[in-house]
């Protein structure tokens, strides 16, 4: 489905010049869930970025369905893959309706039976008709979240990128939305990509996760090794044993990897 | 009675219910919440009274008067206030007070003609140098500091001896001469929004810069565009009064404030009235404006209410 | 508080360009060129209407009226302690000639041009001019015309030593000065201040004034303010308004004295409607000179229907026209004009010319007319009335010098009125007028020598367009000022040369 | 960029000196002038060539410092400026500082009392201050401080019996008299500019203080804030320390475009006060179809004002350590 | 997995003692009752708030320092600090007490740093205020400070901006900051949750080493119901204002109130797979059934 190969981007120029991703490569396969974990800074967001079309000036190959993609994008090339951004408060526009932010996409692919589409997917993502009025700033946290990805829901996507789609939620609604994102990859066969800090987030829904560090890939783990600690890379095993909580013993083993 | 009061509770819970059935008692809503928030503001309320006041007078003008204001009466000229020419009549013995109600319509009038080609322009050029970036950027926005760096009255007047006088030429000349603030204000918000997640949202969704432009961002820096064109509008009827005086705004005999100020000016220390009551009406109303624009901004601005 | 050997005045001073005699011709320049410099002949403070020799002493006309034999008076000195010379006289009269500026046209009128000049003008000694007339006119007229402040004398010696590439001291005297009058120029600091001092050697002895300082002010407010402070002696702008609200102050006096500027309501004859004679003739009853005069007009302007000012030789002072609005209505009625016929009024931005032409309005409004007034500034409206590109007018006009063939030039003289001839300083010819009959008349009038027919001539000029014209003349201006009590002596003409400072005292 | 800014500048300021419907001609030799006269003339302006040439010849001249000549003060416009801008320099400059001195502490102040009865005064001084037609105030002001109490001394830059004592060094005559030492001229100087500078020092305070004020209240609500109240800082350390330092930053660019809108000089303001400045001189040459001042006026406006976004964008870096 | 240091007899002799405190916000939508009765006592140990979002747990640790915001109030029955009642203290005694003997780590050092100040005068100015030193014998103290938080090159560091320092060493920064004054409780209020996971270990276990070497007593406050019991000796939940349950970190597992075994159970875990994540039921009743919970000593 997915196909990465040598891709790499850089931000600024000259002395300034920062390699945000070096030679990544990736393959995800249609209906799977793929998770990228790193640190901050590491090009987590900066890859799905590139591959919905943000960022344009990046080399190597970006392959959908077999098909490469171009640069620039086509407003129809576009509909297969959509993103779900991390921060709830910031990704509706505050002056839009729930009704306004959903029917946009469908009026710009020009699609009908609007009301009946919006309807829907709000039921979908656990929402009622009643929310279909209301402005962000009349909705929770979880609440938005669920809009954001009826959002992406909307054009019938078959990838769904999602960057960090919870850490800016409670644990509790996160639960939630986790359970959401997961019954909607069942149901409609959706191939995943998502991006977390949170090795046990990613490990709930990814059966497979690369781990970055410095815009690179350092290794490639299924959810099997990750939930025994089987783990080459030292970064990787850091990263896990931090995960589990406070443990002043093996802290003192801890390497600077940024 | 009772009955009033059911209806118009009935109305309130249906502006402040949690889930509106439609779009338009959303945004009934959401203007009804801005309302609340601006009314438990009583400074900016005075204002607004203010303006609204400015926008009856006007209204009602020939009610309230009983000439338009250009009927001479030399025999009566430079009469102080009194019951019968309650602001007194100028040099001419032309009624102040009528001349006063009429001339609210002539600065309505340049506060629209302006508003509605300054707010355009300004957001158009911010926006999209906002948006575009690189070269589009590079070149509107050095237009603009052009324009910026400009005397405002040299280039008024310019404009204005290229147009021809009148009062449509001069509020042309004043917008010509005002964007160029609301264009950086613009270009300045653009450049936050641009990278915000929702305009990404909507790129990735396929909309065309175009659409983001006029749906998404203009939208958002609207508000401010506002805000500072309120708080401006003292500025703008100074100017075009000033331009008046330089026979090149309101052509007489038509009320304008400024004109008046200005041809009143020598009277000043004999028959105080002639100059100083349309500086009051100019001063009130500027203020009005002010206040409301300060109001505006607590109610409209999205860093000070709302979001996170 | 001004100190006592200093004559404070504060006046707008925007319009002075220059100080050099050959080139002035603004209000504020001509009064301080005329303190500055003498000229052959000259009137003095007690007698405005008598031209007296200044620096000449005596003169001879020729048997045929073409030659002037002028004797100076001896003795005089220039503020460098030069001697007056007839040298000087010659020079000066050939320098304004072939510097061409915009005054110089008074004395071309004698005939004169950059290649004659020298041998019209020709000094015989250090004491005689000879002065050839080239031209049909006048000596009478040639006297006034070389009293005009073109014909300054200057010191040639002084100017020549600051002459540049054969500027003939142009750039130089533009703000310096080389005179033989009561005052000296010290500094000149355009829009801010002038500063005259007196001359110890003047011809008449030193003047009581040391110094004389013009402040410009711009604002009549603002000076009215400085002179009821004290802080200036006189206050030149202030409006007949102004002066009545000085009544109560002891300290100030409210003045005023005649000028030469006529305000008038001119018709575009290029324009369907205004060029109907009944149009016209409408227009002279429509005008509410009374009730303007009796208000905002009150102080500053007296009816005058005539193109010549009163208060000077040959000028006709009836005034048959005044507001009938029934006769108005009539003649309209019988020109049979359109029912949406709109026209447009021109007028200066400046009170009252506003105020005037607001009042023409409504008069124009009660004949069924209606008319939009369009304000602008000089520099604006001067253009366009000299294009021909107005319709109604409101605009004034002041004589050149002081001889009524100034303003018959203007006001009945045009011997080309072709748009191309753009002969843009007759308003004859601006408002597309052909003065037919008015024009031959005019040249006679200036060529007489006799000055009796001269001045029947001219009451029959004066008559012609006060009838029939597209002139509606109304107004005569009359200057109003405001002074400290204890000045006196301080004379203003007519013509806005004739400014004393040297006869002030305080 | 500055260069590019410059040019444009010129180049409308060119423009302009060329669509303004008076005749530049008729401007110089007057209106009675002959054909020939004219025609020399027309040619000596070089209005026969191209307009492109036309514009680089002005570029050129512009560039040596060549402004021309002032018709209307026969004087060339470099000297002219000379003299008028230090006069409006001289406004512009005390005005800003009294905005600065008095509209700082004002905005910080009522930001500080937010909503507060002293919050609500400031804000509607502030705003009355900007309501009010300045020439009508200005007319006022001199007829209570100077004609009634005798205050100040009254139109004018300065009085004639002290005019030309001091040389122009600088051409601000107070910093001319004080560095001669003479402290007479320089009262009189002084006791001139209050009233002129006071009506300007209204403006440019009232949209200090407004800005202040609103700058001020968003950093309070920053969360530095609140860690230096719990530092245990004083409430005087925790807003002049630590809150208006950021204010600071964002005050210089305001206070920078305030001055240089200022130093376009008030035409009004120097009406009424008899006052020789640039904006003045600009307008009346404007009206007198005066171009070469025109435009000398006018981009030396322009200059000054880029010039001034320049250093602000300058002491910005300095103040501000994340521009870089 | 804690710490192994824990002298109980502290226990006995709270550094601080709150009982029945309430923070009440007058907005324009009415009365907002942040904080609703919570007691509890504090020793020479780390003690644990969690709840979700919104529960009152900042604003508890707040107005222990009583820096509430304008619009809110703060009552309660007692707040003993040292012997004296932090309510009856007057503006400059809590000034006094603020910073240098009950101090607070904020949660992001992007925004609770002045942005135009070096870190080092940010630091210094911590104890020139508190201990009226000379500047120079303020900045020796401020590098050691930098030191002892484990900043590689004090020197360059102290003279460096907000901006120019990554988030882990931004808290840092923060934590020399505030201990500089050698205080005896500290509060922190969520010091990592804008960190990277493993920073976010460097960073406690800094905390965790202060605690130790300096007999600090330590509020942690967090929604991570995990991380803190790891970390913390107590903990106290919180739900609508109210503490629900007071845990010792070691007994976790032994939780009782349905709240905190909602919290628990709904993150994901690192170990054990669920398919479906049990979501948190929330009972009205939590918030008016009488709770005898509180963080204070037993007697
Ligand atoms: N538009 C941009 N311009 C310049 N640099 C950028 C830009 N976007 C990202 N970077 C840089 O690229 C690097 C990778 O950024 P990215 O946002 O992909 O990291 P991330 O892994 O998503 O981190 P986080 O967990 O904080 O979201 C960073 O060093 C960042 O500073
Ligand atoms: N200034 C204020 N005015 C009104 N209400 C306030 C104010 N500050 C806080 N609150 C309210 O007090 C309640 C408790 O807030 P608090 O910040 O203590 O929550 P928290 O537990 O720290 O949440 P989080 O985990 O999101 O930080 C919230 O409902 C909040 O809306
Ligand atoms: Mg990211
Ligand atoms: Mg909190």
């Amino acid at each position: 489905m997915i196909e990465i190969s040598d891709f790499s981007i850089a931000f600024g120029s000259g002395k300034n010049q920062i390699q945000a991703v070096k030679n990544f490569n990736l393959s995800v396969a249609e209906g799977e869930s793929f998770g990228l974990v790193g640190e901050s800074g590491s090009g987590k967001s900066t890859v799905l970025r590139a591959m919905v079309g943000i960022y344009s000036h990046w080399t190597g190959t970006i392959r959908i369905d077999g098909q490469p993609i171009a640069h620039k994008r086509t407003p129809a090339s576009r509909k297969h893959m959509q993103m779900v951004f991390q921060d709830p408060y910031g990704s509706l526009h505050p002056r839009r309706t729930v009704d306004a932010t959903l029917s946009e996409p469908l009026v710009i692919h020009g699609l009908d039976n609007r009301e009946e589409r919006v309807l829907k997917i709000l039921a979908e993502v656990g929402l009622g008709p009643e929310y279909r009025f209301r402005y962000p700033h009349q909705l929770s946290g979880g609440q938005r979240q669920r809009v954001a990805i009826a959002r992406a829901l909307i054009l019938e996507p078959r990838v769904i990128l999602l960057d960090e789609p919870t850490s800016a939620l409670d644990v509790s609604v996160q639960a939630e939305i986790l359970n959401l994102l997961s019954a909607l990859r069942k149901a409609h066969g959706l191939t995943y990509v998502m991006v977390s800090h949170d090795l046990a987030v990613v490990g709930h829904l990814c059966s497979r996760i690369a781990v970055m560090n410095r815009g690179e890939v350092v290794e490639e783990m299924s959810e099997d090794q990750m939930r025994t600690g089987n783990l080459k890379h030292e970064y990787t095993r850091q990263l896990w044993t931090a995960s589990h909580g406070y443990d002043r013993k093996a802290l003192a083993g801890f390497k600077e990897f940024a | 009675m009772s009955e009033h009061t059911q209806t118009s509770s009935s109305v309130v819970s249906w502006l402040l219910a949690d889930s509106p059935d439609n779009a338009f008692q959303a945004r009934c809503q959401r203007a009804y919440i801005s309302w609340l928030s601006f009314k438990s503001n009583p400074i900016a309320m005075l204002g607004f009274f203010i303006v609204l006041f400015l926008c009856l007078v006007a209204l009602f003008a020939p009610l309230l008067t009983s000439g338009d204001g250009t009927t001479q009466e030399l025999s009566n000229r430079l009469a102080p206030p009194s019951a019968e020419h309650w602001f007194g009549t100028d040099e001419l013995g032309r009624d102040i007070y009528d001349r006063i109600v009429w001339g609210s319509r002539v600065t309505l009038y340049i506060i629209f003609l302006v508003s509605i080609i300054v707010m355009p322009i300004g957001l158009i050029i911010g926006t999209t140098a906002g948006l575009f970036g690189g070269v589009v950027d590079a070149t509107l926005m050095r237009i603009t500091d052009i324009f910026l760096a400009f005397p405002r009255l040299i280039l008024a007047l310019a404009f204005v001896a290229v147009l021809g006088p009148g009062l449509e030429n001069a509020v042309l000349a004043i917008a010509l001469t005002t964007w160029s603030p609301y264009a950086r204000l613009a270009r300045a918000e653009t450049l936050t929004l641009r990278n915000s997640e929702y305009i990404l949202a909507a790129q990735i969704m396929g909309a065309s810069r175009i659409r983001v432009l006029l749906a998404h961002i203009m939208p958002m820096c609207m508000s401010s565009t506002i805000v500072r064109l309120t708080l401006d509008m003292a500025g703008i009827i100074l100017t075009a009064a000033g331009l008046g005086f330089l026979g090149l705004g309101a052509q007489p005999p038509l009320a304008e404030w400024g004109a008046m100020i200005a041809s009143g000016r020598d009277y000043l220390l004999d028959q105080w009235w002639v100059p100083t009551i349309p500086g009051i009406a100019i001063l009130v109303v500027s203020l009005g404006f002010n206040l409301l624009g300060d109001g505006l901004r607590d109610v409209l601005d999205p860093r000070s209410s709302g979001g996170h | 508080e001004t100190p006592a050997d200093t004559f404070v005045i504060a006046r707008n001073t925007a319009d002075a360009i220059t100080l050099d005699p050959a080139e002035c011709f603004e209000f504020t320049g001509s009064r301080i060129v005329a303190n500055i410099y003498e000229r052959l002949f000259l009137f003095e403070p007690d007698d405005l209407t008598k031209l007296v020799g200044g620096i000449a002493e005596s003169y001879e006309f020729s048997e045929d009226g073409k030659k002037i034999t002028v004797k100076l008076r001896p003795g005089l000195t220039f503020h460098s302690g030069n001697p007056v010379t007839a040298a000087d006289v010659a020079y000066s009269l050939s320098r304004a000639v072939k510097l061409d500026k915009t005054p110089a046209f008074i004395i071309k009128q004698i005939g004169w041009t950059a290649d004659n000049v020298d041998e019209a003008v020709v000094a015989v000694d250090d004491g005689t001019v000879e002065i050839n007339i080239l031209a049909d006119l006048s000596p009478a007229l040639v006297l006034n015309l070389l009293s005009s402040s073109v014909a300054s004398i200057v010191d040639m010696k002084e100017v020549q030593k600051h002459e540049v590439d054969g500027d003939m001291g142009y750039a130089w005297l533009k703000d310096n000065s080389a005179g033989s009058g009561p005052f000296m120029l010290k500094n000149w600091k355009a829009n801010e201040v002038v500063m005259l001092e007196a001359f110890d050697d003047y011809r008449q002895g030193k003047p009581a004034m040391n110094r004389v300082v013009i402040r410009h002010v711009a604002e009549p407010s603002a000076q009215r303010l400085l002179l009821e402070k004290g802080d200036v002696d006189a206050a030149m702008e202030l409006t007949a308004d102004q002066l009545k609200g000085l009544a109560g102050n002891d300290d100030v006096s409210a003045e005023s004295y005649p000028k030469g500027y006529l305000m008038y309501l001119a018709s575009n004859m290029e324009h369907p409607v205004l060029s109907k004679p009944e149009v016209r003739e409408a227009l002279k009853y429509m005008v509410d000179y009374d009730g303007m005069v009796g208000s905002f007009l009150d102080g500053q302007y007296k009816i005058h229907q005539n193109f010549w000012p009163s208060g000077m030789w040959a000028a006709a002072t009836d005034t048959p026209y005044s507001q009938n609005m029934d006769k108005a209505k009539a003649l309209i009625a019988d020109a049979g004009l359109d029912a949406d016929t709109k026209i447009t009024i021109d007028t200066l931005n400046k009170s009252p010319f506003t105020e005037v032409a607001q009042s023409v309005q409504a008069s124009l409004k009660e004949l069924g007319i209606d008319s939009e007034i369009i304000l602008s500034d000089g520099a604006t409206l001067w253009p366009k009335y000299r294009a021909r590109k107005h319709e109604l007018i409101v605009a004034r006009w002041g004589p050149d010098y002081s001889d009524p063939h100034s303003n018959a030039d203007a006001f009945a003289h045009n011997p080309n009125n072709d748009f191309e001839a753009k002969l843009t300083g007759k308003l004859t010819w601006r408002n597309a007028w052909p003065a037919e009959g008015l024009t031959e008349l005019t040249d006679q009038a200036a060529a007489e020598s006799d000055p009796a027919k001269r001045e029947a001539t001219y009451a029959k000029l004066q008559k012609m367009v006060q009838e029939d014209s597209p002139f509606t003349i109304m107004f005569q201006a009359i200057g109003t000022f405001g002074q400290r009590a204890k000045v006196k002596g301080f004379v203003n003409g007519v013509t806005s040369d004739q400014a004393y400072y040297k006869t002030v005292t305080k | 960029m500055l260069a590019l800014t410059f040019i444009g500048l010129t180049a409308v300021t060119f423009v302009i000196g060329r669509i303004m419907p008076n005749d530049p001609v008729v401007a110089i030799v007057g209106d009675r002038a002959s054909k020939e006269v004219y025609d020399a003339m027309f040619l000596q302006l070089g209005l026969d060539k191209p307009i492109w040439q036309q514009y680089l010849i002005f570029l050129g001249d512009i560039l040596r410092g060549d402004f021309g000549n002032s018709v209307m003060t026969g004087q060339p416009v470099l000297e002219d400026i000379k003299r008028f801008f230090p006069a409006t320099l001289e406004l512009a400059t005390i005005a800003t500082v009294v905005g600065v001195i008095i509209g700082i502490p004002a905005g910080v102040f009522a930001a500080v009392r937010q909503g507060t009865l002293i919050d609500h005064c400031v804000r509607v001084i502030g705003l009355l201050g900007h309501s009010i037609p300045i020439f009508w105030l200005g007319m006022v002001a001199l007829l209570v401080f100077y004609a009634k109490l005798d205050w100040v001394a009254g139109p004018g830059r300065i009085d004639f019996f002290y005019d030309g004592i001091v040389d122009p060094v600088t051409g601000v005559i107070m910093i001319d008299a004080a560095i001669a030492g003479e402290w007479d001229v320089f009262q009189n100087a002084l006791s001139h500019v209050i009233l002129p500078a006071s009506m300007l020092a209204i403006y440019s305070l009232a949209y200090i203080a407004r800005m202040t004020r609103s700058f001020m209240l968003d950093q309070l609500n920053q969360e530095y804030v609140l860690t230096a109240r719990v530092k245990g800082l004083g409430e005087g350390t925790v807003i002049w320390y630590h809150a208006f330092r950021n204010v600071m930053v964002q005050l210089i660019t305001i206070i920078g475009l305030t001055y240089a809108s200022l130093l376009e000089g008030s035409v009004l303001t120097e009406t009424v006060f008899a006052w020789p400045g640039i904006g003045q001189y600009i307008t009346n040459s404007l009206f007198n179809a005066d171009m070469n001042a025109v435009i000398g006026g006018t981009l030396v406006v322009g200059i000054s004002f880029v010039f001034i976004n320049m250093l602000s964008d300058m002491l910005y870096r300095i103040v501000d350590p994340r521009a870089k | 997995m804690n710490g192994s240091f824990k002298k109980e007899p502290l226990r006995e002799e709270p550094l601080l003692s709150v009982r029945d405190l309430h923070v009440r916000f007058s907005t324009s939508k009415g009365l907002v009752h942040a904080v609703r009765g919570v007691s509890f006592d504090l020793g020479r140990e780390r003690l644990g708030i969690v709840g979700e979002s919104g529960s009152g747990k900042s604003q508890t640790g707040r107005a222990l320092l009583r820096l509430t915001a304008g619009n809110g109030r703060i009552d309660a029955e007692k707040l003993m600090f040292s012997g004296m009642d932090l309510m009856q203290a007057n503006g400059k005694t809590m000034r006094n007490i603020r910073g240098s003997r009950i101090s607070m780590i904020m949660q992001d050092p992007k925004y609770s740093l002045n942005p135009v100040l070096t870190v080092g005068a940010q630091i210094a100015e911590s104890c020139r205020r508190h201990e009226n030193i000379p500047r120079a014998e303020a900045k020796k103290r401020a590098l050691s400070m930098l030191d002892t938080v484990r900043i590689r090159e004090p020197e360059k560091v102290y003279s460096l901006y907000p901006h120019q320092v990554s988030g882990g060493m931004g808290q840092r920064i923060m934590i020399a900051m505030m201990l500089i004054t050698n205080p005896d409780v500290m509060i922190a209020d969520e010091p990592t949750s804008a960190l990277d996971v493993t920073v976010q270990m460097q960073v406690l276990s800094l905390l965790d080493d202060m605690v130790r070497e300096r007999g600090m007593g330590l509020v942690l406050i967090s929604h991570d119901l995990q991380l803190v019991s790891s970390f913390c000796d107590r903990v106290l939940v919180m739900y609508g204002g109210r503490i629900m349950e007071t845990l010792d970190a070691k007994h976790l597992d032994q939780a009782q109130h349905p709240y905190t075994r909602g919290l628990l159970n709904c993150l994901p875990r690192l170990d054990g797979r669920h398919d479906d994540l049990p979501v948190l039921e929330r009972d009205p009743a939590w918030l008016t059934q009488p709770s005898d919970a509180s963080g204070v000593f037993e007697q």
